[in-house]
Parts: C-alpha cells; structure tokens; sequence
C-alpha cells in the first residue's frame, strides 16, 4: 500500500515493495531504491545504498505520524500521511489564515513582560510579549495592525514550547 | 593544604574543576537549585547540596546558602567557577571573613579591575597601554568636545561599571556626541545604578587577543601566552584558538610583560585573563581583566600543557608557582568551539530541552568538556552552552581540519544547536587563512548563514527512514489479525515481521 | 595521491584510521561480516560493504572478496590496520599485483620479520643484539645440548613461525632439555605446519620495551621513542606507556639508532615496531618486529605530537618523512589502559554481550578510542577489547592520577570489564613507582585480585536504588483500581503516583 | 508493606515509609534512610543520602524481580522477594544440589568440541565441552565423579549466556 508522505513543500509517494531482513526495496516517488536499513539505535537509522553510508535520526513527534529528521546537511519536518492526516489537514485549510494570529512561544521560557491588555489595537513591529530562556530575552511582535483578542498567560508564567500565549484578531474582522 | 573544595557553580564548568580536584585527591562538594537535581556536576561530585529554587539570585548567587553548605560540609575552599558569583568582590571577602579558602584573588584585584575607569587608571600608572582616551569619569560636555577633538572620531562611550553592551554608544560624528553622552548616562544609571561614563576611541578592525596570567601569593607572576578571541557574535566569543594568527613572536613577548605587569599592579593572586584590543597595525590596548578562569581556558591548556584548575589550587594553597617563564613553550595549535543549545537559522533563539540522542566526537586531539546526556533537560533558567569542543593539531591547519571532523563526529538530536554554523566557519576562507578580526561574523554573513544544500537523494533517505520507522511502531502495536493469523502462533509472526505485507 | 581508502578491519582501530583520513580529506570505505552491519565503523564510514558471513576467514581474512570491494569502490589504498590481513606478505603482494596500495610495508619485509630465525640473522648481520642462542633451524639434539652449555641455563625454546606462545617451552634442567625439544617441536608442526624451533637464553626479570619507527619509500627512517609494555598478562599487554620508568637516555638514543637500523635492514616502509627484551641490567635484545600500527600506537601519538596514521599515509603517497630524528621530542606522560569485555573475576572470561549504558571518560589530558555504543551488542566472533583509554600528564604522576580519574568516570553495564582491575593495578606500588617488570601481575597477584569492599551502607544503597525501581515499574504496569479512582482522572492519577500508596 | 529483599548471602527487610517527590524515607533491617533518589537516565539513580552522592546503575533481569546492581565499589545481583518468589526459592530447595549437574554456558560463543558422549563416565578435572567466545576458548570441566546424562548442544553450534549444554547426574544416583 502506498502513503504519501510530506517534506518541506514536497509530497512524495512512498511504497514499501519488498523487505527480507535489513533490506528493502522502497519506491520514492519514480525512484525504487533497493537498500540496506537498520536502527542501529534508539531512533537512529544506518542506511546503505549504492555504497554509500548514511546515518539519519529521528525525533518522534507528538503524533506517530510526525517526525523531525536529522541528515548530515539538514533538519527537515517529516510526516506521513493517512486518511486521518488528510481529514484533519482538509479541516484546518479554513484556519490556516490565523496562524499568524496565534503568538506561540518557540521554547520553554518565562514571560517576563505583557505590554499589552485585551483590546489593545497594535500596530506592525509592536511588542506584545516579552520571554526569557537561558538568560536571553525575546520580544515577540505584531506582523500586522491587530487587536489582542485574548492573553492566555501573565508575566512571571513558565511557558512550555509551542504554548499558545496571545491570540489577535484582524482589523477587519473586529470591525 | 586544601582538602575539600566546594564548586560555586554548575555545567561543564562544574565537572571541569571536579576532575581536577580528583586527580589531586580532594573532596568535592557541588551544590545545586532545584532545576539542577538531574545535573551531571550533582552525578559527578563525592557530596551535593540543594542550595534553593532555579533562579540564580535565589541559589547560585545566594552567598549566605553557599557560605553555610561550605560550612556543614567542612569544606576548606570554594572554587567559583566562571560567572554567578566568580567576580563578586563580595564573596571573595565573606569567604575570607568566614576561613575559608577562595580560589581566586581577594577583593581588592576584583574591584580594582571591576570598575573600567579605575582600571584604565591603574593600567596608565604600570605602564599598560590603555585605548585612548578619558581616564577619568566624564561629567563635564565640554570636556567630552575636547577629548574627541584631540583623539579623533570614531570613538566610543562606555560605562564604567558597565558590561554586556549597555551603556555603549559608537560615535562617528561631532553631531552625534552630546545626545549620545545623554543616553549612555542614563541607559548607564538605569542598568548599573551609576552613571559614570568614559569616552575611549573606536578602534575600526579590532582583534579581540587575551593572555593567560599565573600569580601565586609570593609576587611571582608569570603569562601562558595568548588566546585569539575575535570570533564574536553580539560580543559574545564563538571561537578562540592558541597561538594567534595575527601577532608576531616580539609582539607576543611584549604583550606578555605587560600582561604581568597588569597583575601585578592589583597584587594579583591566582589565574586572571588581561584582554587586550589590537589593530590592525598590531597597536595594542588594554581593554579589561577578567579575575577569573574563562571559558576558553582550554585551548592554553592544551598548547603550555598544564591544568590551570591545578595550578589554582597550588597557588591558593600558598605554594610557590610550579613553572618559571623561561620553562613555558606552545607547542602545536588548539581551537575551542562554544556549542550552544540554540537555533542558528532562527536568530540564535536559545533552545532548552530534553537531550535525546548524542554522539560525542573523540579520538586523536579532541577534547570534549561538556555536562548534557542522554535524556538530561537542559534547564531554561541557565546559560546555553552545552559544550565546549577544543581540537589540536601540530599545525593551526590540522586543528581545523580535526575540528571539521569533530564537528562531522557531534551528533545531538533533541534541541537545535550551533554545530552547522561553525561548521561553516570552519569552511570560510578568511577563517583558514587566519584573517579576520571582530567583524568576521558580520563580514561573512551570506556565507554564514546559508544552510548546505541536502540533495533529492538525501531528502528521500529522510522520508525513507521515517517511513520504515513508522511501519515497524504500527506492527508493533497492532497485534496479528485473528482471521489472518489462525493457526499462526506469536513466534511465527515474530519471524514473519521482517517480510512484511502491507 | 591517495583519495579514496579501503579500511579492512573492524572496531576501534577501523574507526580510529577513518578519523585520519578524513581528516586528510579522503574518502572511506568499510568492509564488515555479517555480524557487522550495526558496527560503528559501518556507520562512520563514507561507503560501506558487506564481505561475507561472521567467521574472520569467511570475510576479514577473504582477500579475494576485499580486494574485489576495493576495485568496485574504485578504493586506490587499503589500510588494513592490525591483526587480520596486516601482517599478510600475500595480501601486501596482492594488491601491488592489483594496482591498489597497501599501506604498510611490502612482502619481502613482511616475511623476514615473520619468520624468527630469518629475522634473528637479519638482525645479527645489521648489528641489533638478539638474545644469545642459535641462529639456525635445530635440527640435531647433540647441537641443542652443546648450545646450551654455552649459553647456560635456563633457556627458552620457540618455533620460528611461532606467535601466541605456542611451540614455546622454558627449560630449567638440562634433562628437560631433549623432551622438551621434542614436544616444542611437533607442537610448532601442529600449529604452524613448520617444526623449526630454536633456542634462546632465557632473561630473568624482562622488561618489553619496544621502539616505534617511520620509514619513507627514499630510505629515510626515523625512530618516535620507545613504549614500556612489561604489563601483561598470559603474553597479552595491558597496559603500556612512554616514556619508560625504566631505561636512561643514553640508552634511549642507543636503542633507537638498533631500532633503525633493524628497519633498515629490510628496507622497511611505514610504520613499525622493534620490540626489544631489557634485562634489570639493561642489556637489551632485539625480540621481534611488528610489521604494521600497534594497537598501542596512541601513547606516541600523545607524547611525541605526531598522527601515526597520518603519516603511514604520506609514506604511502611516496612523500618523504614530514620529520627528521632531531625534531622529535617525548613531551610529558602517557599511559594507555586497555579494556576487554570480559570478566576478570572469573579467570578473564569473555563477555560479549550487549551494552545498556556507557559514560565515557572526557576532560582534559583524556583520549578514549573505541567503537561500542549504547544497544550495541558485541558480537562473540572477534576481539574482546572495546576501547582503549589514554591519558596524559605533564609528569608520570600526574598521569597515573589522570588515568585513576578516567577508569573512576568510565562507567559501562551490560558486559563485565577489565574497568576495576586495571584501577587496582594504578594503585599498586610498584605499578606507582614505575618498578615492574613482565612477571607484575603474577608477582601481585593478591592484590589485583582482591575487590574492594564495599560497606554496608554502600550495599544498602544498592538494594534501595533496586527496591525504587521495583516499585515504580510496578506502578506502571498496574492502572489504577476502579473502586479506589473513582471520580479521578488520570492526570490526578499522575500527580499522585510521586506519594506511593502501598 | 514491607518487602523482603536478598543480596549476596544476605536477606534484608526494607520497607518505603515515606516518598514524596524524590524525597525517600526507607527502612533497611533497623537503619532507616532518609534520603534523596532520582532515576537520572535509563537505569541510571542518583541518591544523595547524608551529603554523599552514590550514583547506581541498574540491569533489569529476567523477571522484574531481579536486577544486576553496579555500585562504584562492585557488583551486586539483587533479587526482589515476594509470596510467588517464595514458593519458587522454596519448591528448587530439592534440586538445588543439581546445580553443579548442569552445565550452562556463561557467555554466548560457539561449541568447539564436545570430548564426551551420552552415557560416558566422568572424573573431576575431566573436560566436557570446549566454548570459543571473542577468539578465546574456554573448557568447562566436571567437578566431581559423573555420568554423562544429556548433550543439548552439537560441535559448531552457538549457544547464548546460560544456555544449558551438557546435564550430568551423580554416580551414587546411577548406581
């Protein structure tokens, strides 16, 4: 059975056509790669093929579907994709506009400063939370002119990565 | 003689003085926060006590915890590590009032070397040569008018009491001086409570080079040599390296006498750092003292063979210094990369987290001074240096190319780090021929900054391993069909696995 | 020049060769059996191939198979480290007939040196003393006995293709002399397909002191120092350093110019070893040669500055010798342990198995070469060593206290090691004195036998730390009872598993 | 609920009192502990008791009952003692004079040579079965006047850690 599974802004067909042992026959796309695979440790894969050694680790994500993947160039976001996937990705097409809407905080950190309130109207470049991790301050801005909608944490808070901190709203929409 | 040390600190800071002490047959005793009960200097010393919550102002800055751990534990000396409460005249001065040893100088070197203008001024009277400039606190407008008309533009002002960059403002014209003395006075009040400020001349390509002092109680003073430290980001060192590339054999003896006189003006007593500023017409000024071991003390260690953890501890035992001038030689060349736990491509934003997988570069000439393992979270509350990697080679150009290969060897998956970047540095021309000075980073930035290509064949080994990854955890968890697997028993599927039908 | 290089071994070496070339900018190829697919130099390596089922002679010993790899690879050298293939005068006139370059010497100097007598003549026609006795195949047992009376007792009897101690026989008596002539010899036919034994006098107290040497493809060679390497065990070394406890200068430069010439003598190319016997007296015998890189390679490496496998390299480019004798100097200390899976408790058993955790020893002065990682399982088929650990001091004492730390934080479960054992030997007297000869061990023999007790509180520690283990993993397993959580939820659940209910 | 719990020769109670974050309180015999215990890696505790850090390693063995301790000083096998423990310790008290009849295997390796057949009678010091593990060879002797009962094992076969190979059976029970 084939997935299709994204990178980047790439998404390829994948097939696993054959499997003995350690080797595999794999078809990427129009690619058929006939290789060695093994984990050789806790989500680290030795690959060979053509010759060639590579060494890829994995970070598995909150789904079994979501990985980070380390090659020796590069970092890259991985996920394969089922029907799930896919009714989950169809659902949220709507909401992608928001994204930008949505301040995260990228790292586990201390919210040191809110120089903002609920209802606040903010211009592009504005500060609207202030967090510290590792003794280093970030000040997270507003890409637009916006109004704060709603602040989901208060200054001296421990945020965790990826934790939703203020949510705004467009101009347009509030008017 | 010293017995038992406690380590005022945390980090690979922490295990690198532990060792030491080991190997000299003393106690260790580590203190640690709350968020530190995990941490490897906790794993690593002979005793540990938890001095209080994360923050530092409520654990590895609070004197009073640390002084009565020291106590209850008998501990006969305190090594302060670098940073918390290494530089802090304070501790230095409790620490004596309460007998117990604390390696490192007394109180008057720190505050001496502290205070930038009473530096300066301390330099001028040894003969130091100091940058250009006010060697008094400016108050007066008028006179700051003078001294830049007589030093020349561009020119810097700094605040005394001052460090990380606040309180600095670049002057480049005549225009631009009184509103910048202005800010720097108050950004100067605001940061350090004083609003004392100096004006020094800006010196245009500035090489960042240090030298490594020994002083022992008795007056005997000697220098390690060098440390080369221009590669900074945001005056922060990435990468130092021993010998220079820039400065000459004369240059070096020279710099080195005035380096030992710099310590002996404060009667210095331990290992101390003389940083100097040097052009590129090889002018050379004294730009501060860190009282203190630094972070790149390795390098020196590695190229004058001796453990200056050790050394420091002969000296606060009241022993005379184990080498003469004469005795010290460099032999080969090292280079020390800073690793940090942060996000290079998204502008250096720090990145604490939990370590999940890592591959430590050893063998011939490397060295690894590091304090993260396998499942350890590195705390948000600290500095984000995991480790330090330090190659030597016999020649400057086998230090890189065996740093390009520990580099290639350094594996860590679970928190983003600085290891492609320096990478890069490694790759950059102006790095291997030994060229560069402060502004590198900045000079090379498209360089710096533009991540390798991973070809259509190292994308797809990337979706291929994450794909069999997620095959092999579905067939774990889904156990046989029964109408497939009648009849079947588990040792069978077991076998079966390997072949699998999808 | 060499580009591309074919390393036929496995394990740390294999690794430790790779680390070079690409240092040198050269690409690798690795070879491994079947038992070797997860090994760490597969992984390492640029290119990777399989060569055959898990025995050695069915893939690390099948020339056919690695020179067919080196040709598909397009490899245009092989390394073939130790052990295995590189000692091999077939495998070295192989691949010149192929085209490919072997790296170390070629097969007319291969096979004088692995025959015995054939190096003992050499040896004597150069001017290398060898231990007194006969320099010819002994056939006639008249012979034998007039050799004898000559030399005087006790004398050892060897086969001349001998190696591991077979076809050896100590004779204290002579009516032990003909029986035991006559057993050595049908044991050297068994083993070796060859009776020819001869005789030596046999050395008392010997010292193994060997001596490293370069030699280029011009003629030139050059000695890097000696190696004491009296530490053994059942003719295995354990432990080896440089510079010896044992020899003067004066006998350094002595042997060192015996050690070239030897080299000479077969016009030797690469890297090699003389080793020599040293009596308490310091006369010294030229013992054997070692026609390749010693698995105790790296304590030169650290005290002399110089990357052996480098420079095997640049010999094998037909480059001359990046060094002349006068350049070379012994800086500071260096001792190397080495670590075997196997169980010294138990009469050195082997104990392959898979390793759970593993903290390697880093720091300063510190070098761990070795290839297994956590959920590695070491296969039976090959060495049972897993790493060799170096350190290196400015003095021996600093050095022995360096390598008490290393052993103190290197810490492996999963198979029993050799770890507690060479501690002891760092804590023995004579180990500390740098006063032993190849008897030590048995001589110590209690002592290095004796674990160290570990109190009760110590042992409580261990059933307290299983105990909590028990019962967490226990609480995982079993959910919550219904009748007990009802109303709960699990994150409740959660928070109250830290405050066990039992 | 107090455990019972066995090391070396050596059967001690021990007991959790108290346990509130990695805070302990534990009984062993009369000495009660109180004191700091944190598993910091897989396997891997860290336990600060009266100031003095021990760190100790653990390998989980068979049953979760049994483990495989390291301490800094030495090794230990400790075992877990409960009520089915118990029965089992008390049901192999019969055979237990059969354990030196047993020939286990205490590494994996490979059957080099087997000197002995079904039946044959054995002396003390007599060689039974030769095992080559990382290039050394290893004899496993009889230990006492026996019978050769059973051979599990052939020339050229692996065999794994403890593996049984060879049963004996005392000349008196022959008899």
């Amino acid at each position: 059975m084939a997935y299709e599974i994204s990178i980047k802004n790439r998404t390829a067909k994948i097939d696993l056509l054959n499997r003995v042992g350690s080797k595999a026959l794999i078809a990427v796309d129009d690619h058929k790669y006939d290789l060695d695979i093994v984990e050789v440790e806790k989500g680290v894969y030795s690959i060979l093929y053509n010759g060639q050694s590579y060494n890829v680790e994995l970070i598995r994500g909150e789904s079994s579907k979501k990985y980070v993947v380390n090659t020796f160039a590069k970092t890259f976001n991985v996920e394969v994709i089922d029907a799930e996937s896919k009714y989950i990705s169809n659902r949220n097409q709507g909401l992608e506009v928001e994204g930008a809407n949505h301040i995260l905080s990228p790292m586990p950190g201390k919210i040191v400063k809110i120089p903002v309130k609920v209802g606040d109207l903010v211009t592009t470049g504005q500060t609207l939370v202030v967090v510290e991790a590792m003794k280093m301050q970030s000040e997270f801005k507003a890409t637009g002119d916006k109004i704060v909608q709603a602040i989901l944490v208060k200054e001296g808070d421990t945020v965790d990565s990826h934790q939703l901190m203020i949510k705004l709203e467009n101009v347009e929409a509030a008017e | 003689m010293i017995k038992k040390v406690l380590v005022a600190n945390r980090g690979e800071i922490a295990i690198r003085i532990m060792r030491s002490c080991r190997e000299l047959g003393l106690v260790t005793v580590a203190v640690f926060s709350e968020a530190d009960r995990k941490a490897m200097h906790v794993r690593y010393a002979d005793e540990a006590y938890c001095i209080g919550p994360a923050p530092s102002r409520e654990s590895y800055l609070n004197i009073d915890t640390i002084i009565a751990v020291a106590k209850q534990s008998k501990a006969d000396a305190i090594h302060p590590g670098y940073g918390f409460l290494s530089e802090n005249a304070g501790f230095s001065e409790r620490c004596k009032a309460e007998g117990i040893k604390f390696i490192g100088p007394d109180a008057y070197a720190i505050r001496t070397m502290g205070d930038k203008i009473t530096a300066r001024q301390t330099m001028i009277a040894s003969g130091v040569p100091v940058v250009p400039g006010t060697t008094e606190k400016l108050s007066d407008e008028v006179k700051a008018v003078e001294v830049v008309n007589q030093i020349g533009l561009p020119v810097m002002i700094k605040a005394s009491a001052g460090g990380g960059g606040k309180g600095m403002r670049l002057v480049k014209s005549m225009d631009e001086l009184i509103p910048s003395l202005r800010m720097a006075k108050s950004e100067a009040m605001n940061a350090f409570g004083d609003d004392a400020v100096y004006i020094e001349k800006y010196i245009e390509s500035p090489h960042h080079i240090e030298f490594q002092i020994l002083a022992d109680q008795h007056g005997n003073v000697i220098h390690l040599f060098e440390r080369e430290c221009s590669i900074q980001r945001r005056h922060q060192k990435v990468i130092e390296e021993t010998p220079s590339p820039l400065i000459t054999d004369a240059l070096r003896t020279e710099m080195g006498e005035k380096a030992v006189a710099a310590a002996k003006a404060v009667n210095y007593e331990g290992a101390g750092t003389i940083e100097f500023i040097v052009s590129d017409q090889l002018e050379y000024y004294f730009l501060e003292m860190n009282t203190r071991l630094q972070v790149e003390h390795p390098v020196t260690e590695r190229v004058v063979g001796v453990d200056l953890v050790k050394e420091q501890i002969n000296i606060a035992n009241g022993l005379p210094l184990t080498y003469r001038q004469e005795e010290l030689r460099q032999n080969g060349h090292a280079i020390q990369c800073r690793i940090y736990a942060e996000d290079p491509d998204n502008n250096f934003m720090p990145n604490p987290g939990t370590i999940k997988h890592i591959t430590v570069p050893l063998g011939l000439g490397v060295r690894y001074d590091g304090y993260v393992y396998e499942g350890y979270e590195i705390p948000m509350h600290y500095d984000p240096m995991i480790c330090k990697l330090i190659t030597w080679g016999k020649t400057r150009t086998e230090a890189i190319a065996r740093m390009r290969r520990a580099l290639y060897e350094y594996k860590i998956t679970g928190v983003k780090t600085s290891i492609k970047f320096l990478e890069r540095i490694m790759d950059t021309p102006e790095f291997v021929e030994g060229k560069y000075n402060t502004h590198f980073i900045e000079d090379n930035h498209d360089r710096l900054f533009t991540t390798k290509p991973c070809g259509i064949e190292c994308e797809d080994m990337a979706l291929i391993a994450a794909f069999i990854d997620y095959l092999d955890k579905l067939a774990e968890v889904q156990p046989p069909k029964y109408t497939e697997e009648l009849g079947s028993n588990w040792k069978d599927f077991g076998r079966k696995r390997n072949v699998l039908r999808l």
